[in-house]
């Protein structure tokens, strides 16, 4: 099994040279997460490249339907990554980073699939590139967030903040598909959250699900299942929900409007991607932001006060500093005199 | 031995998952965590049970197959390693095959609209492929007022992206047998 | 060929299958009376020459019974009897022995009905493959009598 | 040339009536070898005996084959016939005519003709028998009893009662073992520590009983009846000789805040302690890892950190320089006791298994063991009995027990069953009822397995009378939520997803075998399970020996048990010793293999397929005494005579006596006579 999931060591290696899957849904509803993991990526100098021509991982949809067809679309992209001489691809939404490593697996274990594989795509596949998602890339790479969201013009800008790491589904389940964190009580996106200087609250959602697909089918599952998720984020003093899942963010952040709708506090649904930008620095804008339907401002306006006060405090105490040098070479001078 | 099995459900179920559904002792962990169980009639361990007593009908028909989101919980915490979430996935594949699928309008919709989406452009067109479920699923008003948010956030596009080799993937349905 | 009468030695060891036997005796379970019981303390201890030696000295069959997997008096002694036989099965047929007529199986002491059904079926199978005449043109093992 | 005796019996008329038993003594009469035969009424009665002796004499007969019923009938009455005439009782076999012939044959001329083969069968091999002695192995008369939990003080007692040496090794600082941390014990609700305490004393007490305690097994050589142990005795850093268990050492020690083992981490210890009050015996031993002065000592520093104990300690019995010392002793037989432990189901395990993220255990404070419920509920515990939740101390007003929580879990735990959970949160149930009257007990259960005396009978009283409400069901999630701890479970039998709002919740874990048990199996050299359980030699005939002749087994390291069981186990193996001690001297069939120094070319094969290690390299010397080799060695006292290793000698080196290729292949050779 551990030959096809990636553990956090075999992940340790590079992260440069990394084909970049983006899937639909950031090239749609989620292109906030695109364009912040982009920048991100730039800022932290982890190397991606967009595979070429790739095409949709067939989501639930796929193997709900048909099991050959929902590990065919996903090889697909894995055989095009191949063919294009990488070992490892970023899948940064969930739901794609679920079905290419379960793909990867049921290539790997079940009986004849692998013979039959090329065949059904029309390309070779050796099934020799890992499949990586964005919390994994970024918990790797948390030494250098750390640096660089300590050396921002505003240093660890997210510091006090509380923040709800939630996994959601498709990161963690099952164990054998994914394996790179602990499928009941994961740590990796409470680490990235840590590593931005934030505090990541101790909460009971972390793996429960938001409802998934069903976010046009059954809105009333989808709400009930996401109001739980929120008040519970809420009800341990978490100011934002940290996602790395398209569906969770839609699910979490466009399904509020009815709450808010009810006269109820929303509460901001941030990408990890987005969370790390703002700790380096980078602009709200180009982490897209206001791209969000609960209004990411109040939080945004509270990082600047804050970041504000912080500053004037600093100031005073330099003044201070400086006034009191003045004054004690003002008493050497009558003394000598 | 196999042709045996095949006649019954719980054959085809070990044929296509290499899962025994004898395994599941009912012992009802999969239904304690299952979100969806306060709105199916059938649990996970109740599917387990008809697939183990071969009562197709029951299992193949109800709605409650097409009400799993596949968030795998039942599977994570099976003690037996039964994996009731492969198990519903391949049932609901079999309701479809012998066409008595009683498919909630909606969320066939919402697959076939999905599907057709992929085997034209090689890509998720969302714009396209909620207009296309709406017309499937006759919801022509449902969520129309977040429609006009979405487009001034840009997060939906009237233009779909279309991949160079959609006809591989039109290639990949075929050969699976697949048609939207 | 109808009033051949197989004759068949069977190498049992003396924990189960032997037990078992005297427990189809004491059961007065009837059976054909074409087999002549060797005891040994296991099948660890049976030297697959015996079973050579029993068809050159005439045998129409060889049945070797021992405990089930696990149940070995002396902890392992089936085990290496088992593999031993595994290899020694296709030999024997190299050498021109239907497999047939060699019956390997195990019977339990508390398996006398067992013991019964193992013998008749190797009498009934082997007096279907009729007398073992193969063994004369064997090349005659010396006899091992100091 | 030998002149052999064969007596045909016709069993009354269980032989004769199918068997023409005449023919036989005619038949046998012109065959080779044969001096004498004839039938007889009743061979094995007296008089049948006598003209068996008479024979013996009269034809001056150098072996007896005897056709009558099977060896294992009468084999040994023969054979004493012999001996009684003088003649070697290994000449004398016998052929069975009665249960492999006259009783499943009906056609008389068959029968007979049969009944002829086998005869001659025997006659043949006995050509071939050789005189033999008996082995006679000398016994120690002490044993060793490895563990001091219930089943190991039980065996020892007893033992020692029946006026044998015993030593007893517990690797603890207390005999007792978990029946000392339990409260109440079902089905009886009897006070555990008042039933076991005076047995720990008595043990303690015993002149034929030697207690090492803090001590463990180092090795163990040699075979049944002469076995030589090493015992390890850990550095107690307290002088047994000079302690006299004042407590003052306990009392000084300024290192109190270390969780106690005894109290399930619910309790704390000082780094000098007795486990509990009642220990036995009761001399503190001193925790070198938790130790200020150790732990000074391990930094380096150049003045010991501290030394209030040695300074409080008026008898000097406190010795911080004090170092392991061995003991070495012969023993003639093994008990092996060591007992159980509980599957810890955190998230980290170390033994491959997975663990319960779910279940939230060592992360939420309120969500406790069976035994740490044990140590809440009994009246020496932490909180002197009474239902105080671990968080807060308060009492909780609803507890969720769960079963099942480790065990038949193939994916987390381990597929067996435990076997004592179902009664123990049974009695958990009506312990809290009892204590806490408007609480709440709820049980998550697969199966209520409570087969045992008076044990459903128990179960149901919890659920009837003490109301505690049994939920069938695993439970899903378990998550601190507030001052809550939240249960999700599922009622398979309304069909209803459950969730409980829990105060406190115990979860009922698996039994699984004590660490180290398999390093002990190793040096036993008796096997283990796959679970790690120790294997009894016969799982209805044989459950308290092991495959290694004169190692018993008693208790919890051989799968799970409870009290009753783990005692019965104890007193049977203890029985088995005894007879074992019956004798001064073992006598054994001399069934074993011997090896031809002078053919054996050293291959070995035959130590690799030995399943009881009797078989050892020996060099072989030139006679000026250089090392010219190797060849295999039996040992008499160790070989149960299998004969694996014949068949497997390359070189026909090794000869199992009493079934020698001669024998075996002269009985092949005699089933020619069919011809």
């Amino acid at each position: 099994m551990s030959d096809v999931t990636v553990t956090a060591r075999e992940a340790r290696h590079a992260l440069t040279d990394i084909a970049y899957y983006p899937g639909c849904s950031l090239h749609g509803t989620s292109r906030e997460f695109d364009e912040s993991l982009r920048a991100v990526a730039a800022e932290l100098g982890i190397g991606i490249t967009e595979i070429r021509d790739w095409s949709c991982c067939g989501a639930s949809s796929g193997h709900t339907t048909d099991h050959l067809l929902g590990v065919a679309l996903p090889a697909r992209n894995l055989a095009l990554a191949e063919a294009q001489g990488y070992d490892t691809v970023l899948a940064p939404c969930a739901a794609c980073y679920n079905r290419l490593s379960a793909a990867r697996l049921a290539i790997a274990t079940e009986d004849g699939l692998a013979e039959r594989i090329p065949d059904v795509i029309g390309r070779g596949f050796g099934n020799t590139v890992q499949v990586r998602n964005a919390v994994e890339l970024l918990r790797d790479a948390a030494v250098t967030v750390e640096e660089k969201a300590a050396a921002s013009l505003t240093p660890n800008p997210l510091e006090g903040v509380k923040l709800a790491a939630y996994y959601g589904c498709l990161l963690v389940r099952p164990a054998e598909v994914c394996g790179y964190d602990d499928p009941e009580q994961p740590t990796s996106m409470d680490e990235v959250i840590s590593a931005c200087g934030a505090d990541a609250v101790d909460w009971n959602m972390k793996v429960e699900c938001c409802g998934g697909a069903f976010s046009v089918t059954r809105t009333s599952s989808v709400v009930r299942l996401g109001r739980a998720i929120i008040d519970d984020a809420r009800a341990h003093g978490a100011e934002a929900i940290v996602v790395a899942c398209p569906l969770c963010h839609s699910n979490l952040d466009l399904r509020q409007k009815a709450m808010v709708a009810r006269g109820e506090e929303p509460l901001p649904i941030l990408f990890v991607t987005q969370v790390v930008g703002l700790a380096v620095g980078l602009t709200p804008e180009s982490l897209g932001l206001e791209r969000h339907f609960v209004d990411t401002e109040p939080l945004i306006a509270r990082l600047v006060e804050q970041a504000g006060a912080r500053d004037a405090e600093e100031r005073r105490v330099k003044q201070e500093a400086a006034a009191k040098a003045a004054e004690r070479a003002a008493r050497q001078k009558k003394g000598s005199s | 031995m196999t042709s045996e099995r095949r006649r019954t459900l719980a054959g085809e179920i070990l044929e296509a998952t290499g899962i025994n559904a004898a395994t599941c002792y009912q012992c009802g962990k999969c239904s304690a965590g299952c979100p969806m169980a306060s709105e199916s009639a059938l649990r996970p361990h109740a599917i387990m049970r008809l697939v183990m007593q071969d009562r197709r009908e029951r299992a193949l028909t109800d709605e409650s197959i097409w009400l799993c989101l596949t968030c795998e919980t039942c599977s994570a915490r099976c003690p037996n390693d039964c994996d009731p979430a492969r198990v519903i996935d391949a049932v609901r594949e079999l309701s479809i095959e012998t066409g008595v699928a009683d498919i909630p309008r909606t969320i066939s919709a919402f697959h076939k609209a999905f599907l057709e989406q992929i085997r034209s452009n090689g890509r998720l067109h969302e714009f396209g492929m909620v207009m296309d479920y709406k017309l499937r699923s006759g919801e022509l008003m449902k969520d129309v007022t977040s429609a006009p948010g979405m487009l001034t956030r840009g997060k939906l596009s009237f233009r779909a992206e279309r991949i160079e080799a959609v006809d591989e993937i039109k290639r990949i349905f075929e050969k699976c047998g697949v048609t939207p | 060929m109808s009033d051949f009468e197989p004759r068949i030695t069977a190498f049992v060891c003396n924990w189960c299958t032997y037990t078992g036997a005297d427990l189809a005796g004491t059961s007065r379970l009837h059976m054909a009376s074409n087999v002549r019981i060797i005891r040994l303390p296991c099948t660890g201890r049976i030297d697959p020459l015996f079973i050579v030696k029993a068809f050159e000295r005439g045998a129409d069959g060889v049945i070797v019974s021992g405990c089930h997997p696990a149940d070995c008096h002396y902890t392992s002694g089936n085990y290496h009897a088992r593999r031993r036989f595994a290899v020694f099965h296709d030999i024997m047929e190299f050498i021109g022995v239907d497999p047939r007529r060699m019956t390997f199986s195990w019977v339990s002491a508390s398996e006398g009905a067992k013991w019964r059904d193992v013998v008749d079926e190797a009498v009934t199978n082997v007096r279907a493959l009729g007398s073992f005449e193969a063994y004369r043109a064997l090349a005659p093992v010396e006899d091992r009598k100091a | 040339m030998s002149r052999i005796g064969v007596f045909i019996c016709h069993c009354g008329e269980n032989i004769a009536r199918t068997v023409d038993v005449e023919a036989v003594a005619e038949a046998l009469k012109d065959h080779p070898g044969v001096a004498f035969a004839t039938g007889y009424k009743y061979m094995c009665s007296d008089p049948g005996q006598t003209l068996v002796r008479q024979a013996i004499a009269e034809h001056d007969l150098t072996g007896v084959v005897v056709a009558a019923c099977s060896p294992h009938m009468h084999e040994r009455t023969f054979r004493r016939a012999c001996d009684q005439a003088g003649l070697n009782k290994y000449m004398c076999e016998m052929a069975n005519i009665r249960e492999h012939c006259s009783w499943i044959h009906e056609d008389r001329g068959e029968a007979t003709e049969k009944a002829i083969d086998i005869a001659r069968t025997i006659v043949e091999k006995v050509k071939h028998n050789q005189p033999l002695e008996s082995i006679r192995i000398p016994v120690t008369k002490r044993a060793l009893v490895i563990g001091g939990g219930i089943a190991g003080i039980q065996a020892a007692l007893d033992i020692a009662d029946g006026g044998h040496e015993v030593i007893l090794v517990e690797k603890e600082a207390s005999i007792g073992g978990h029946m000392s941390q339990l409260s109440e014990t079902f089905p009886t609700l009897d006070c555990s520590q008042c039933i076991l305490t005076p047995r720990m004393v008595e043990a303690y007490q015993h002149p034929n009983i030697t207690l090492h305690t803090w001590s463990e097994v180092e090795s163990v050589d040699g075979y049944i009846g002469n076995f030589t142990v090493k015992i390890r005795k850990k550095a107690r850093s307290v002088n047994e000789d000079l302690c006299n268990g004042c407590g003052d050492c306990q009392a000084a020690c300024p290192a109190k805040k270390i969780p106690s083992e005894f109290e399930a981490g619910l309790g704390k210890r000082t780094a000098i302690s007795v486990p509990f009050p009642q220990a036995v015996p009761n001399i503190p031993v001193l925790d070198r890892q938790n130790c200020t002065l150790f732990k000074g000592r391990r930094k380096g520093l150049a003045k010991d950190a501290c030394g209030k104990c040695k300074e409080a300690c008026l008898k000097g019995a406190i010795d911080y320089d004090a170092e392991d010392t061995f003991v070495e002793k012969q023993v003639g037989a093994i008990v092996v006791a060591v007992g159980f432990k509980l599957y810890d189901i955190g998230r980290e395990q170390p033994e491959g298994l997975k663990g319960y993220g779910e279940y939230g255990y060592g992360e939420v404070p309120d969500v406790i063991d069976g035994l740490q419920f044990e140590r809440l509920a009994s009246a020496s515990g932490p909180t002197a009995g009474a239902i105080l939740r671990p968080s807060d101390g308060t009492e909780p007003k609803t507890v969720v027990f769960v079963h099942c929580v480790g065990s038949r879990d193939p994916e987390k735990g381990i597929k067996y069953c435990s076997k004592i959970c179902c009664m123990y949160n049974a009695k958990h149930a009506m312990l809290y009822k009892h204590k806490v009257h408007d609480g709440r007990a709820v049980a998550f259960y697969m199966d209520i397995r409570a087969a045992g005396k008076g044990y459903d009978e128990f179960s149901r009283r919890a659920i009837e009378e003490d109301g505690a409400e049994y939920v069938r069901g695993r439970v899903s999630r378990i998550f601190r939520d507030g001052d809550k701890v939240r249960v999700w479970g599922y009622d398979t039998l309304n069909g209803e997803q459950v969730v409980i709002d829990a105060d406190m919740v115990v979860l009922a874990t698996a039994m699984r075998p004590q660490d180290g048990v398999r390093e002990l199996a190793q040096k036993l050299s008796v096997s283990t399970d796959e679970h790690g359980f120790i294997n009894e030699a016969h799982p209805k005939l044989r459950p308290v020996e092991t495959n290694t002749a004169g190692v018993f087994v008693a208790g919890a390291c051989q799968a799970p048990r409870d009290i009753p069981e783990s005692v019965a186990m104890a007193s049977a193996s203890a029985a088995k010793v005894m007879s074992l001690f019956s004798a001064d001297e073992l006598e054994r069939e001399p069934a074993v293999a011997i090896v031809n120094e002078n053919t054996c070319i050293g291959c070995m094969r035959c130590e690799l397929v030995c399943p009881y290690g009797a078989i050892e390299q020996r060099e072989i010397c030139t006679v000026d005494g250089q090392v010219c080799g190797h060849v295999a060695y039996v040992n008499p006292g160790v070989c149960q005579g299998c004969g694996t290793c014949q068949a497997v000698c390359l070189s026909k080196s090794v000869e199992l006596q009493t079934f020698t290729d001669e024998q075996v292949y002269s009985e092949i050779n005699a089933l020619c006579a069919w011809e």
